[in-house]
């Protein structure tokens, strides 16, 4: 056997269409080794975007994706996509050539095709493919026989802001994404991705204190964006209750989780999904915690939570209520019965004020008090309520109080508003309601005869030396106190937990009764039980918790399965926008306000316990989501949600694109064509009128990897009635090119084919002025589409207009001489054949002639010999030609090529 | 054989030529299209290596139902092989008629693209079937 | 169609005058005293008979792997063994050159299982026979081709009881030449009809099972058949009977179960790969000893499936057989 | 036997609808099954690791991958076996991606119905044995069959790139009918000049045999050696060769064919190519008329000429504009029914050939009728609607090509396809335009087809380099996947040998049993299917693979 003398030899093909492939091809079986550069993400060119092939409407991916398979078979074929040459040397006989090399953000080795990056991806682009008659998202793989067959992202600029939204929450809900979402009106999804990382997305939308918008980067260039009101939003153009169950693959493991407030049902939630078979007790009659019993229906109805915990009972979670630990089941004998235990029993406790009087019917403690009006409780408040204290619940406590009907209702607070921990809007209303504030003011004794309350007596406070909070601590001033008189007082100082339950299994709780853990793991020192959420930190935020119940899910998982437990990677810390930055997008983006959440008027809302806020318009919502600054940009917005769904961690946003210098003995160009634009065609109305289609656009259209999955429609309906046009942009002075395509007269025929196969009894007109069915069973071809019913009409239509249904085309029949008006549902132009863009530049970096129309000029007895010796030409690349001659001038291209480096 | 099956869902064996239909039931795959799951189709090269005495094999244990698909005639990968087939299957079509089991096989010609066109072929196959069966049921 | 009438004996000289040369033999029928068999002739004729009211077997099955070294073989025997004598040929288990097949006119023959002494072996008293007593093989009766039509030259007998004998290719040519008398047109009417055309083979599972029940797998009605020509037969090997470790599989998986009955699958299978060269000779049902109607299956699925591309068995030395051609425009309802 | 099953969840898309923890539990209890796995990738680093172990450990004979579709992954799974020293023909992959999972939502039937894929998986790999891509001698010779341009630019080639070349010309001279044109459109260069330049880089080469005046009598074997028998001036000539290109061209229609014409009763009736060949010869009038017909022997059906001849209009055009150029009054009239000036520059072309004066009517002539003063043409105009009667000088002919002659006989020795108009027959009009179904004889230029200058000499490359590419190694790679025949089964029937259309398989006259030309077999399989014992069988596919395959489904066993 003999040596292959070609193996050292290298060619460089550019081009992964057809006409590339066959010359890669034949030069790899001659043993020389081939690298081929492909502008796009996939080989394959126009002929893979075709339907069918013309004359015997074989269709095209049967006869290329064979060869396509081939050439990524083939040893000697290297295959470069989403590159192209950027500078050509002379180098003795042969070329250096410098190559770009666009990444893909995608380490190909590890990339899978599994396509779950994109079914997440909240960027929704024009699909090139298809010529952007469909949508494909940011991150995509163009179409099922891609070669290679690897995800590629599409990311044009960075994120202008630094998505601390998402950094934020604790929970790093995808922030970008849903607004994005939303902000294109595809509220569904918005919901699903929200609803990927929160399991509490109705009450997030609501009462979550977000932290997000405080950080939001929009907000350093006018407001932050509405971010829980939009998600309040998503959330309600969305049911529950349709929401459909996950497959889920047992583990037979059981846990126990013991308390079902935001943390305890999130950890179940999560659990869940994972497989385990998970118990959730509370001592309460209703599961929700501080949701269902704390937060007043004004603000959270009861109904959503519902829903929101239906679901999880849906995902198979078991919820015991009714059932206090300690008191019914010991927590000794649940350790045994299950093979992990997660403790998130909260703060369910309000605190004492701890001066005279407290034991007066009359005083009651906030917590007590809410709890009370949620369960439906007849609940009487005096006339004269003071609400003592300055969080969320003394807000909640005044406002249910208003509500309750009673005349006068006063907030007692011992420092002054900026101390108020509550939330900011939260204190808005109230004050808007009608209710008072008495800053700098604390009761130290409640009075009354009879054992019921009548007064108060308080002293006022000034601000000394900040304390351990940082808020500055009040202190007496001397003086005489004075009384206020009051028929009922509501304590809301705070709440403390309730965990000497755990003591049964061993555990020592701090002194303040909060349960020590891994605040990172959840883990606390006893193996297999884990705690979280207000019971570890004291009273919380719901976001809070929810993050805490999902972190020991993970770590309880990893447990069951006998792994290490370790936390999850940390996210960096919210960043803020340099000066510089801020400047710079002032330019670039024109402030924008806020749009207000809208709400019921006051006198409404306090008769009753209606939800306050009335939620967005979605022409609202739309406009407040596209103030996201990440939203504003092309292509992907860095939202991370394809890291999130990748298993196997192949997104790597860090990589860049790259040039490097390679050494050639040879060059084919397979550089291909482009379609002429025919919107310059005003008379036929491309791009205004609806039903005026390409053919290229057809193609795709009838294609079962297209938009319609194959069928054949216009505005959803099946059009019965075409016109087809021939020459559009060929043999045609004023487009520029006089020459014939080659190609329109018989792709219409196969067009013609196609819809006579998929539509029944359809009416067909083609306007033409010779018919070029030129080449092997091309004529026949033509004549059995005449036979079948198409009607040729030799003309070129004056004008196409809107007629009362379709489509009205007024053509002259030459052969009749008459003016015929014809009405159809869809024109289709067969647009003719154009040099590609960007060939200009191809033929200046390696010095190539262009003829009168820009294609690379080349004789017609060496045919694919250029102006530079050693650089060959085939395809469309030097003028149009039809699928069989493109493969034999790629035969040919070889061949020279071959010759040439044999010398 | 068919007693036992006719309670339960249909069994179809189908034989997919690899360069044609099978690349479509690939197709129709990527593109989630739905179809029975009582359908079930083995690769050969090229429909003409389907020996008829796969199909009565497949018929006596117990399949419902038999297909035999691949390229269109004339755009065989070898050329000429499913001309072959068309001889052969009609041939057995003929001997299942004569023995009141013509509607059991099928012959078909599915190209790559036509993924819908494979669904729609193997899910009225399967319906038909079904019927058929429950048909028997009744009687 | 042209002939010679043959007057008594010139038969008998022509082929006394081949068998002269003793590199020639004569492939035909004996009739002594036990009856008529088959018998091949060297040197001269003795006892030859020209009918063979007994069907046994089909003389074809000797046939098989002839490849006549130098030698001549004339073979005189019913259309049946004649036609098998063709398909073997185009099956190149028989050797074209240096055979003359001569088909004679048949009558009908009776079962060699019912063999009775009282059955005459000349012609014309064979169909008085079958008028009033005597049973003919079922597939006799529905016999397509009882002509001697078939084969390089035929034995006819007309309405009046004479032989004629009438060539049909070159071979046949150069025999009857050699024989006395001119050759002249016969007779558009002959002793022996076309046979009528029996309506299309229709059957069911239900019926098909019921009859195989009996069925033993001796597979004699595959070794007694003419046109089952294959030296090493697929059911030899284990392909199609069930393997022992893939049925213990299927007990582990599925438990306790009826052992899967081969003989489906033999007889299907067999009846498609003789689906085209069956002669429907009948010679397996003659072979089966447990009286299976074999000959009901076999001939109507054949005569059906030729029917599809219009051959018929034996028929001629031109057709091929069809599996191993096609038309590229053709069955076009083949497809659903 | 050890096979190990590996159940891939391919992240969500397998694992959402089929159970595999319930599938890879099931196998793990059948028998002959030593590994049953399933994993979230299988095809990712940690996957293949997985299975790369199993093998060593366990020491696994047989890997059955139940993932996405074969021809995904395929080659990067072969490679996991061949890195652990196993034969990657021991390879079974089951789609339960595709055509399960993907194609289902009841997770119990798609579990089912996934069980029994592997099931047939199991059974049928249970008959896989190791197989090798097997090496075959081939000749680094060719064969050239027509030594006009594109048989020229063949030969060149392949001398050039080393191989030893004969080529053959039934002509006494090389060039074929390039050689008569007068000037060659669009190259504006004489035929006679074209030729013999590329005829002389023929020559250069010192590994090139060329014989004229000379036919092919006969053509055999397989291949990579073929024997080719030469009818030389010289007498019979044998050669060997690794294979051939076919490009005799074609045959001018001759318009004698439809008398109407009066072609050859009159000599003011001529073709295009006597037009090329004798223009200066002709006397003409001053102002001479001239009548150009289009579309003489193509589109015409009543002649069995239905399709077009690709070249003639440019014909029309040449002989149109030649005339101008040399009587600038003369009145030149070309009746077409469509100009089809499609190659390159060609509408070009026309435009100026009408800018000079060329009218040009679309018309059905009707009769010719040759007078002393002239030869009156009657016909219908079919734009206008009208008929008319004008009398010519001179008719040109613009003839069509024509299958050619001797097609028939090459095709018989070559044993290739004729397509309906007696042209070669390619294996795939768009991909494979110069495969035939017979490996190693390539067809190229006008005879599979009309075709111009620059197409035929396209294809006399682009077959040559197909043909080099299958021969430069002087041996050539024969994938396993072909038939074997086993000669203790095989009866000699020849029934495989009359049905393969690759011509394959031969018979062995003496030991009287066929047997296989591995290399020109293309593994179809039609043989396995045709013989009833099973004798010969084609490898990767044979019988009890696919029997035991059907059982899985049926789960008869």
């Amino acid at each position: 056997m003999n040596e292959n003398s070609f193996q050292e030899k290298n060619v460089l093909v550019v081009g992964g269409g057809i006409g590339g492939i066959t010359a890669a091809l034949e030069l790899a079986s001659c043993g020389v080794k081939v690298t081929m550069l492909e502008e796009g993400p996939s080989i394959g060119g126009r002929m893979i975007q075709l339907d069918k092939t013309f004359p015997t409407l074989d269709c095209a991916t049967c006869v290329l994706s064979p060869k396509m398979v081939e050439v990524s078979l083939e040893k000697n074929i290297e295959i470069l996509s989403w590159s192209k040459p950027l500078a050509v040397k002379k180098k003795g006989k042969g070329f250096q050539v410098t190559i770009f090399k666009k990444t893909r953000y995608i380490d190909t080795k590890k990339c899978t095709a599994c396509g779950s990056c994109s079914t997440g991806c909240p960027v929704v682009m024009k699909s090139e493919f298809n010529m952007n008659t469909g949508p494909r998202k940011a991150v995509y793989i163009p179409f099922p026989q891609a070669i290679p067959n690897k995800a590629s992202i599409d990311k044009r600029e960075d994120r202008p802001c630094k998505a601390a939204c998402v950094d934020a929450c604790p929970i790093h809900t995808n922030v970008l994404g849903y607004l994005k979402h939303i902000s294109e009106g595809r509220f569904k999804d918005a919901y699903m991705l929200i609803r990927a990382t929160n399991p509490f997305p109705s009450v997030c939308g609501r009462v979550c204190y977000a932290p997000c918008e405080g950080v939001c980067n929009r907000g350093q260039l006018d407001d932050p964006l509405a971010i829980r009101d939009l998600k309040r939003f998503a959330v309600d153009q969305f049911d529950v209750n349709s929401l459909e169950i996950p497959q889920i693959t047992r583990t037979e493991k059981k846990v126990a989780v013991i308390g079902a407030g935001p943390a305890g049902l999130s950890c179940a939630h999560d659990l869940a999904i994972e497989g385990h078979d998970v118990t959730v007790f509370d001592a309460l009659p209703e599961p929700g915690g501080m949701l269902r019993y704390a937060i007043p229906e004004y603000r959270l109805p009861k109904e959503e939570l519902r829903k929101e915990i239906g679901y999880i009972e849906r995902l198979g979670v078991r919820i015991q209520c009714g059932t206090e630990i300690g008191k019914d089941i010991d927590l000794a004998t649940i350790k045994n019965d299950f093979d992990a235990i997660f403790i998130a029993t909260g703060a369910p406790k309000g605190l004492p004020l701890g001066v005279e009087g407290e034991d007066l019917s009359g005083v009651i403690d906030g917590i007590r008090f809410l709890r009370a009006v949620n369960s439906g409780e007849k609940v009487k408040t005096g006339k004269d309520v003071a609400v003592i204290g300055g969080g969320n619940t003394a807000v909640d406590c005044a406002r249910t109080a208003k509500r309750l009907g009673s005349e006068s209702v006063k907030l007692i607070y011992r420092r002054t508003r900026d101390e108020m921990p509550a939330a900011h809007e939260e204190i808005e209303a109230l004050l808007q309601e009608g209710i008072e504030i008495q800053f700098l003011t604390t009761p130290i004794r409640f009075y009354g005869e009879g054992g019921s309350l009548s007064g108060m007596e308080c002293i006022r406070m000034e601000l000394g030396e900040p304390d351990a909070s940082g808020r500055r601590r009040p202190v007496p001033i001397k003086g005489p106190g004075f009384s206020i008189p009051v028929d009922s007082v509501i304590t809301a100082l705070g709440q403390a937990t309730q965990t000497a339950f755990t003591e049964a299994i061993g555990m020592s709780p701090a002194k303040n009764g909060t349960i020590e853990i891994d605040p990172l793991t959840g883990a606390t020192g006893i193996e297999g039980v884990f705690a979280g959420g207000d019971v570890h930190t004291g009273p919380a935020y719901v976001v809070d918790a929810i993050a805490a119940g999902q972190r020991a899910a993970r770590s309880i998982t990893l447990y069951l399965k006998g792994e290490e437990i370790k936390p999850a990677n940390a996210r960096k810390a919210p960043e803020k926008l340099s000066e510089t930055e801020v400047a710079e997008l002032m330019k670039r983006y024109p402030s924008l306000e806020r749009i207000p959440m809208p709400e019921k008027k006051v006198e409404e809302r306090v008769t009753n316990f209606g939800e306050v806020a009335i939620g967005y318009s979605p022409e609202q919502a739309r406009a407040e989501a596209s103030r996201c600054l990440a939203g504003r940009i092309e292509g992907c917005i860095q939202c991370g949600e394809c890291e999130r769904l990748c298993e196997v961690g192949a997104i790597d946003h860090t990589m860049r694109d790259e040039i490097v210098d390679l050494e050639f003995d040879s060059i084919v160009l397979a550089p291909g064509f482009d379609l002429y634009d025919p919107t310059e065609k005003r008379e036929y109305g491309y791009g205004t009128l609806e039903g005026v289609i390409t053919g290229m656009e057809f193609e795709r259209l009838s294609s079962v990897t297209g938009p319609t999955g194959g069928d054949i429609l216009l505005k959803g309906k099946v059009p019965k009635r075409f016109y087809f046009i021939q020459c559009v942009g060929s043999r045609d002075r004023q487009s520029g090119a006089r020459y014939c395509s080659r190609v329109c007269c018989m792709y219409t025929a196969k067009h013609i084919n196609i819809i006579l196969d998929r539509i029944k009894e359809p009416e067909i007109y083609v306007s033409y002025i010779d018919v070029r069915a030129y080449g092997k069973g091309y004529e026949e071809f033509y004549k059995t589409t005449q036979e079948r019913g198409a009607i040729y009409i030799r003309g070129v239509p004056g004008e196409i207009t809107k007629a009362e249904s379709g489509l009205l085309v007024r053509v002259e029949d030459m052969l009749s001489g008459e003016i015929r008006e014809i009405q159809v549902d869809m024109v289709i132009l067969a647009t003719g054949v154009r040099p590609r863009k960007g060939i200009e530049e191809l033929c200046s970096i390696m010095s190539l002639e262009r003829d009168e129309y820009g294609f690379i000029r080349a004789d017609s007895i060496n045919p694919s010999r250029t102006n530079v010796e050693g650089i060959f030409v085939c395809g469309m690349g030097c003028g149009p030609k039809d699928i069989p001659d493109t493969v034999a001038s790629g035969g040919e291209a070889a061949a020279r090529c071959m010759e040439y480096i044999n010398q | 054989m068919a007693e036992e099956t006719s309670k339960k869902n249909p069994e179809i064996v189908g034989f997919c030529c690899s360069y044609c239909t099978f690349k479509a039931s690939e197709m129709a795959g990527s593109l989630r299209m739905k179809y029975p799951e009582g359908v079930k189709v083995i690769e050969v090269p090229c429909s003409s290596r389907v020996d008829p005495a796969f199909i009565i094999k497949a018929i006596v244990e117990g399949a419902d139902g038999v297909f035999v698909s691949g390229c269109h005639p004339g755009d065989c990968h070898f050329i000429k092989g499913n001309f072959y087939t068309r001889r052969k299957i009609a041939a057995l079509k003929e001997m299942f008629d004569a023995l009141s089991m013509k509607d059991r096989l099928r012959l078909f010609w599915v190209s790559a693209s036509e993924a819908r066109r494979f669904i729609d072929k193997v899910t009225s196959f399967y319906n038909y079937i079904k019927e058929k069966n429950d048909e028997r049921e009744k009687a | 169609m042209k002939g010679k009438k043959l007057k008594s004996g010139d038969i008998e000289n022509a082929l006394n005058k081949f068998l002269k040369d003793g590199q020639h033999l004569l492939l035909g029928f004996k009739k002594d005293e036990n009856g008529v068999s088959h018998q091949i002739f060297k040197g001269s004729l003795d006892h030859h008979s020209l009918v063979n009211p007994v069907f046994g077997a089909n003389a074809a099955l000797y046939l098989r792997r002839l490849f006549s070294k130098g030698l001549k073989v004339m073979l005189m025997l019913r259309p049946c063994e004649i036609r098998a004598y063709v398909e073997l040929h185009k099956l190149t288990q028989v050797e074209r050159e240096d055979i003359i097949a001569v088909s004679i006119d048949c009558f009908g023959t009776v079962s060699s299982k019912e063999k009775k002494d009282d059955v005459p072996a000349e012609a014309g008293k064979l169909t008085e026979y079958f008028k009033d007593k005597g049973s003919m093989r079922w597939a006799c009766s529905v016999c397509r081709e009882r002509r001697g039509v078939v084969g390089d030259a035929g034995v006819r007998i007309d309405k009046s009881g004479n032989f004629w004998m009438v060539p049909y290719t070159e071979r046949g040519e150069e025999l009857v030449s050699g024989m006395e008398g001119e050759l002249e047109e016969i007779p558009a009417e002959m002793l022996i009809p076309e046979s009528p055309k029996t309506e299309k083979f229709q059957i069911d599972m239900e019926t098909f099972n019921k009859d195989l029940e009996k069925c033993i797998m001796c597979m004699n009605c595959r070794d007694m058949c003419p046109v089952c020509y294959c030296i090493d037969c697929v059911f030899n090997g284990d392909e199609y009977l069930p393997k022992g470790d893939a049925l213990l599989n299927k007990v582990f998986r599925t438990g306790s179960m009826q052992m899967p009955r081969g003989k489906d699958l033999f007889h299907l299978i067999r009846m498609y790969h003789v689906s085209q060269t069956c002669v429907g000779c009948g010679a397996c049902e003659e072979a089966c000893p447990q009286g299976i109607p074999l000959t009901k299956y076999f001939k109507g699925v054949s005569e059906r499936l030729q029917g599809v591309f219009s051959y018929m068995s034996g028929r001629s030395f031109d057709e091929p057989i069809p599996y191993v051609t096609f038309l590229e425009d053709e069955l076009k309802d083949a497809m659903d | 036997m050890k096979t190990g099953i590996f159940i891939c969840h391919c992240g969500h898309n397998i694992k959402h609808t089929v159970d595999v923890k319930k599938l890879s539990e099931y196998f793990k209890k059948i028998p002959n099954v030593t590994v049953s796995k399933d994993y979230v990738f299988v095809c990712s680093e940690p996957g293949q690791d997985m299975i790369k172990d199993a093998i060593e450990k366990e020491g696994l004979d047989r890997v059955i991958i139940a993932s996405c579709t074969p021809s995904l992954h395929g080659p990067m799974f072969k490679d996991v076996l061949r890195k652990s020293n196993l034969n990657p023909f021991l390879l079974r992959r089951v789609s339960i991606r595709e055509h399960c999972a993907w194609v289902g939502n009841d997770v119990e039937a798609n579990t089912e119905k996934a069980k029994r894929l592997i099931l047939a998986g199991l059974y049928s790999s249970a008959h896989y044995v190791p197989l090798e891509e097997k090496i075959v001698d081939v000749q680094k010779s060719a064969l050239v069959v027509g030594g006009g341009v594109s048989g020229l630019s063949a030969a060149i080639f392949l001398s050039k790139m080393g191989m030893h070349v004969y080529l053959v010309e039934k002509e006494a001279a090389l060039g074929g009918h390039v050689r008569i044109l007068k000037d060659v459109w669009p190259a504006g260069r004489d035929g006679k000049g074209i030729v013999e330049e590329m005829a002389g880089e023929l020559e250069k080469q010192e590994n090139v045999e060329i014989f004229t005046s000379t036919t092919i009598t006969n053509f055999e074997g397989f291949f990579g050696n073929y024997e080719a028998t030469l009818k030389t001036p010289e007498g019979e000539k044998r050669l060997t060769v690794g294979g051939a290109v076919l490009a005799i061209g074609f045959s001018p229609f001759d318009p004698g064919i439809k008398p109407e014409l009066q072609y050859g009763k009159d000599k003011r009736i001529i073709t295009t190519l006597e037009f090329e060949n004798n223009s200066d010869t002709l006397r003409l009038p001053e102002k001479p008329r001239v009548a150009i017909l289009h579309c003489v022997g193509s589109r015409d059906e009543q002649i069995g000429k239905p399709y077009c001849s690709r070249v003639c209009c440019v014909n029309a055009l040449r002989v149109g504009n030649a005339l101008k150029d040399k009587h600038k009054e003369s009145y030149v009239e070309s009746f077409y029914m469509d100009v089809r000036a499609h190659p390159k520059g060609g509408e070009e072309f026309f435009e100026d050939t009408q800018e000079k004066g060329v009218l040009f009517t679309r018309a059905n002539v009707g009769e010719i009728i040759p007078t002393p003063s002239g030869v009156v043409i009657r016909g219908e105009d079919t734009l206008f609607g009208e008929t008319f009667e004008r009398e010519f000088d001179l008719v040109v002919l613009s003839i069509g090509m024509s299958s050619p002659k001797d097609c028939k006989l090459i095709a018989n020795t070559f044993k290739i396809a004729l397509d309906k108009d007696n042209f070669f027959m390619e294996a795939h009009i768009k991909l494979r335009p110069f495969d035939t179904a017979v490996k190693g004889i390539f067809i190229a230029g006008s005879c599979s087809g009309p075709k111009d200058v620059e197409e035929s000499i396209n294809h006399g490359r682009a077959s040559a380099v197909k043909l080099f590419g299958l021969l430069n190694l002087g041996y050539t790679y024969v994938e396993p996947f072909i038939s074997y025949v086993d000669p203790k089964r095989c009866s000699g029937c020849r029934m495989c040998e009359h049905a393969c259309f690759s011509n394959a398989i031969k018979y062995d006259e003496e030991k009287r049993v066929v047997h296989v030309e591995e290399a020109a077999c293309m593994g179809c399989g039609l043989c396995n299917a045709t013989c009833p014992s099973s004798a010969i069988s084609l490898r990767g596919y044979i019988d009890p693979m696919i029997d035991d395959e059907i059982s899985g489904f049926t789960e008869a066993i």
